[in-house]
């Protein structure tokens, strides 16, 4: 901060910082065939590790699934499914400790599910119940975010806060390819830059935002190229590896941690269901695409490598699969009734303390519905 | 017949939705004007999430009706630069609350470079906003948000009620020299209304008479201007005459219109979802007030949402202004017992 | 003493003006809670363009008085996650249109997530705003952006028109746990008052009595309750007794002190430099006429800035409430002939 | 635009496009010294444009310090100077056609002047009288831009309307080290990558935002590394070589009009004045600091060059600075007395036509003013 630091570099040489692009190739471990290639890059994940990401998949994959299903059942009213996206949803997930905070969207279901939240409570928003479902303070996950790039900013402020106050917090904020292009991401990843918050932006990269291809998105070579232009290292992994997910996030914590500051990941994936259900993906692209993708699933492909290393044999593979299942026939217990909806709550909340005018409000509505149910 | 199709692009009177109708409005200007074009977030490929531009770029090419970046800010203010280079942007907004991170272009310059410019600037762009609830919307997908647009001095603020008028307004829109906020009431899209399109009609800038009556007025817009008129029409089978205000224009507001039919009834209220305070309909009540006050027998009330983010879609029934709600408040107006409110009657 | 000390920071009453005040409040803040902290730009070294931060980097250091990138809605943003986390963050605003960037993070999440988390996050944060004009400021330096506050539920919004109350008010809002928009009148920043700053005093939703009057009763806040006031004073040479009072809070709005003062006098006339259509004065006009319609004597008036964007510095004299246009507005209050109006006694 | 281009380049190389970083030194001509070097990258300019850049950079240079001068004489109510930026105001709007367009900022009075407005209309918002004082269309200039970086997307917008009616224009945009921290700039620079559109990213790194120096506005290598993340050319250049922002902006502005899209240039320069007379600079920066860059005087430099060269005699230059004392005897004329203010130019131009209760206020106005005359 010393006045001659704010000299603007006159005329002279600067670093290039080339270290801060990209690799020009995905970084990945597993290719869809399950083969594994070293990554020197990326610190290479325990077996354990990859057997935890494998259990995690699956259990947020059935969980997936089984939102969609009720949704046709009319249990909820809309579901952004991230099917497809999973080993993004897991691999970051797993990648963080307690202390940790996650910044999810509105697609993010399923990494809440792997952060522990108990689903009804992730559901809660969807079933139209209310905004928020659960206490962000006891996982330690935000609420999740539908104004695009909104929480980008949210996660950096609260990683800033953390370093304020000496915690060992890092914050990890998940955002698409196309919230890349609102003017939060870019305030986001320069206040992070500048205070060098402990934040990792993990852009989950599924090729569109709704209807609307990268291609009208963007023009830069990959999204990780725009991390040099705040001084920020950029990693970009293949989105369906979780192996690579898990470790790229994990070392961009860790670096955050060491007062390093921020990561900007690029995972590639891709989205295999509609936007939500709302949507038909068929408008905008080909059956042809989505087959492409299909046969890059992240869990095939880390499955088929665990089994052939016999890390994962029938057994263990029929009890995780039993789990997910039990899982599922929770979420649907969960929600088949309807939650008891106190229409109070709608005054209670605004102020920490309901004001004069909301008391009215209130009251006015609890006469009104004892009226209706006499008359 | 030949003129006529020229006029509206449709035969004739045909059941047409709200959807149907902009979609139509916006077709038949893209096909008038070469300098109009569409800019958003999925209006092209996809013809909008509510596919109200459906259509569209099939027919005129993505680059009249373009899909854009994700990011608000630049569209507008793209929109206002195009609209420097002699363009006629028409911009939509996927929601409401999605309008907010273009707040600084609209407020600072969509709404002042033709004052600031001394008149030389001119920006003829059209804002379409799909606002309100009753869609059971999550949160930021339901937004009444028209009085931070009303509050700006430069904007005209409109909002249609009827399939019919949202063809009329927004032709109207597109052709005004003037930067338009349009409010499309979205739970009013998939509303139907045998009408023939027509582009001529009531000026921009007044209100119409949706219903007239001698007991009381009912002044609305947009997505309650439906219930007004069920209140009404509940109202009249109690013989009680209540009239039906539509006011159309926001900003500017028609005085004229609303203060003959207040003066007449002497009792008025105003009927819209978005939140009491600092609403619209304060402005509706202080200045219809300031001009009646002697004709008033009772003091203008609002029937409004409350003062609240907007209910979560379990609850947003009791959030919104109903049939109920407006019948009781016109109670509430007190009646001397010369004459006996609706219900006592019933 | 020494209590007296911890409690204002200063021994006794003397001259402070408004900016002084303003900045003794955020010192004794940042002494009173480590938690607190100061967000915006140019606060630190330069100790802010109005120099309302001057002095608070050096002395609490430049983690606790933060020259942020330059970029509102980041501020803003970033405000809101360190709340989040346990901080309370005092945002300064450059100047009124300025804070449009950060719009969306405002209306759309420091406005809702108290609301959005069912009470499990509290963001009590305050946004320090210097807003209107009179200062001979060109454009975009003059806004009175009230109303976009005001009618965002979930915001707490307030103006200080003395330099005592600015301490005051400011203390209590940094103490809030609710967000606060804090609007301060920047053409009274140079105002000053013999004063004793003291953080106790009126509740920060409560308005205040300035000058009670039996005639009519003035209402207004901010930068024009001392126009207000010297209406009051030069209608009182003419024998004429006009109560004054100052809002304070704009959101909430309070009711029964408003209310009591327009009943006794049953003629009022709302005050502010905002424009008139829309602006926060519909809303003083429509809640009070709805309680106190049959005391009234004539329609609640609004003395208000003209429905334009704000006026270049060499005109805005016209365009600002001044006490003639005040006066007049009082004379329009349809006395009867039994009482006499002020100018004419003159 | 077909489906295809938007399968998300999946896990597969991507081209670098390390090309579209900057140089690693400020490309320049003249160094302090007046020294010219070779700069391979940038063309280099003809004697006669070097004389006409330097006769613009002493008009324009007298300009501002009649402006500086009549702000203490109370003529001007505010002023922002550009001296030091001379070469960049200069430079920049000398390298444009008629039909290209200019988008300043109220930093860039000196570039009006440059591209030939009169000054009382360049001046008439700073002495308060109204907000713009000229006409847009006229010579092609956006009225001075206040709220950062918002002119940059105005710029885009109009340049993209060109291409679209098929126009020969290019629309150059002037904004700060600052404003680059505004998500505006981001999106302006993602929609004119994206659209391709022809405009030219100026921005004037004087090292200052107000009193924020760069170091805490940008963890970046230099601004120009911005561009990369956008898929944007990015040239970086000695902002107080007047040949090598002239250079620069023509080659970006000739790339933009053969379909090569936008260009970011970084011009590395110094604001030798307080930010505008109402600021107390010395509270931020130090006075070494200053003396440092008055050793880089873009003037000095280039007419050491030209008189050392002989392109320049003392009869010449001696023309020269009588030209300039004309001109600002001209300003001092033009600004001596008031523009006639009339109050209903407040209601004329809110709208196209004024509604009818701005016509009544606009009545009541006047009704007041006759009574005032008359009481
Ligand atoms: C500020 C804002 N603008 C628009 C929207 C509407 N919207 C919701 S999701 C979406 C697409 C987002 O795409 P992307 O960021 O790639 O995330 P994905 O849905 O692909 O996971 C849009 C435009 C929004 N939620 N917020
Ligand atoms: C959106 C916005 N925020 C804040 C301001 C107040 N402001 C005016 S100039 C300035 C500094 C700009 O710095 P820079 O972009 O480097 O331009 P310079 O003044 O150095 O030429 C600030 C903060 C503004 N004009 N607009
Ligand atoms: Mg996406
Ligand atoms: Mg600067």
């Amino acid at each position: 901060m010393s006045i001659l630091s704010a000299v603007p570099s006159a005329p002279s040489d600067v670093v290039h910082r080339r270290d801060l692009l990209p690799s020009s190739v995905p970084l990945r471990f597993l290719d869809s065939d399950g083969h594994w290639n070293a990554c020197g890059a990326l610190f290479q994940p325990a077996d354990h590790e990859l057997v935890a990401l494998h259990r995690a998949m699956v259990i947020g994959r059935r969980f997936d699934t089984q939102a969609v299903a009720l949704v046709k059942q009319g249990r909820l009213a809309v579901y952004p499914s991230s099917r497809g996206q999973d080993a993004c949803q897991v691999g970051s997930v797993l990648a963080l400790r307690r202390q940790d905070w996650l910044f999810p969207t509105y697609r993010d279901s399923v990494a809440l599910i792997t952060r522990g939240l108990a689903p009804v409570e992730v559901l809660t928003l969807l079933r139209g119940d209310w905004h928020c479902g659960y206490d962000p303070y006891k996982f330690r996950v935000a609420p999740q975010c539908t104004p695009l790039a909104t929480n980008c900013l949210h996660a950096v402020g609260l990683a800033h806060a953390a370093r304020f106050k000496g915690e060992d917090t890092v914050a990890l904020v998940l955002l698409g390819d196309g919230a890349t292009s609102e003017g939060d991401t870019h305030e986001a990843l320069n206040f992070a830059a500048v205070w060098k918050a402990p934040v990792v932006f993990l852009v989950q990269n599924n090729g569109y935002a709704i209807s609307v291809p990268l291609s009208k998105q963007t023009a830069a070579p990959t999204l990780a190229h725009k991390g040099i232009g705040y001084g920020i290292p950029s990693l970009r992994v293949d989105g369906n590896d979780a192996a690579a997910v898990y470790s790229a996030v994990k070392e961009a914590a860790e670096s955050a941690r060491a007062g390093g500051g921020p990561t900007l990941i690029e995972a590639v994936t891709y989205r295999m269901d509609a936007h939500t259900n709302a949507d038909d993906a068929t408008r905008y692209r080909s059956a042809a695409e989505v087959e492409l993708w299909r046969t890059r699933d992240p869990i095939d492909r880390l499955q088929g490598y665990l089994v052939a290393r016999h890390l994962l044999d029938e057994h263990a593979l029929a009890a995780v699969h039993a789990e997910a299942e039990a899982f599922a026939a929770e979420v649907r217990e969960s929600l088949s009734e309807d939650a008891c909806r106190d229409p109070a709550d709608l005054f209670r909340f605004v102020y920490t303390e309901p004001t004069a005018a909301l008391r009215a409000q209130n009251a006015q509505l609890a006469a009104e519905l004892a009226a209706a149910d006499h008359g | 017949m030949a003129e006529l199709l020229e006029r509206t692009g449709l035969p004739a009177a045909r059941p047409v939705t709200m959807a149907a109708a902009l979609n139509q409005a916006l077709s038949d200007s893209l096909a008038a004007d070469d300098s109009m074009l569409i800019l958003g977030e999925d209006v092209g490929t996809l013809g909008g999430v509510f596919r109200i531009t459906d259509g569209l770029a099939a027919k005129f090419g993505d680059h009249r009706v373009v899909d854009t970046p994700l990011a608000e800010s630049g569209i507008v203010g793209t929109a206002i630069g195009m609209a420097m280079n002699g363009l006629r942007p028409v911009v939509e907004m996927q929601f409401d609350a999605f309008a907010y991170p273009a707040f600084e272009q609209i407020t600072s310059h969509l709404a002042k470079l033709h004052n600031r410019s001394r008149g030389a600037i001119s920006l003829p762009i059209v804002i379409r906003i799909p606002y309100g609830g009753g869609i059971g919307g999550v949160e930021h997908h339901c937004d009444s948000s028209e009085v931070y647009y009303t509050a700006t001095p430069g904007l005209r603020v409109v909002s249609p009620a009827t399939p019919g008028d949202a063809y009329t307004l927004l032709r109207q829109a597109i052709e005004s020299p003037d930067p338009v906020i349009f409010l499309e009431p979205k739970r009013r899209y998939w509303s139907s209304e045998t009408v023939q399109l027509d582009r001529t009609g009531p000026a921009i800038d007044r209100a119409v008479v949706r219903r007239s009556g001698s007991d009381a007025t009912l002044i609305s817009y947009g997505g309650t201007l439906s219930t007004a008129l069920e209140a009404a029409t509940a109202a009249a089978e109690d013989g009680w005459d209540l009239g039906v205000i539509d006011l159309r224009s926001l900003s500017p507001f028609d005085d004229e219109t609303v203060c003959a039919a207040v003066r007449r009834t002497g009792r008025a209220v105003v009927i819209h979802e978005a939140s009491g305070f600092c609403g619209y309909g304060a402005e509706v009540v202080a200045r219809v007030t300031e001009q009646c006050f002697h004709h008033l027998q009772a003091p203008i009330l609002r029937v409004t949402g409350f003062d609240i983010p907007y209910a979560p879609p379990t609850l947003e029934e009791h959030h919104l202004p109903g049939v109920d709600r407006i019948l009781d408040a016109v109670e509430r107006l007190q009646w001397n017992d010369t004459v006996t409110p609706p219900r006592d009657r019933a």
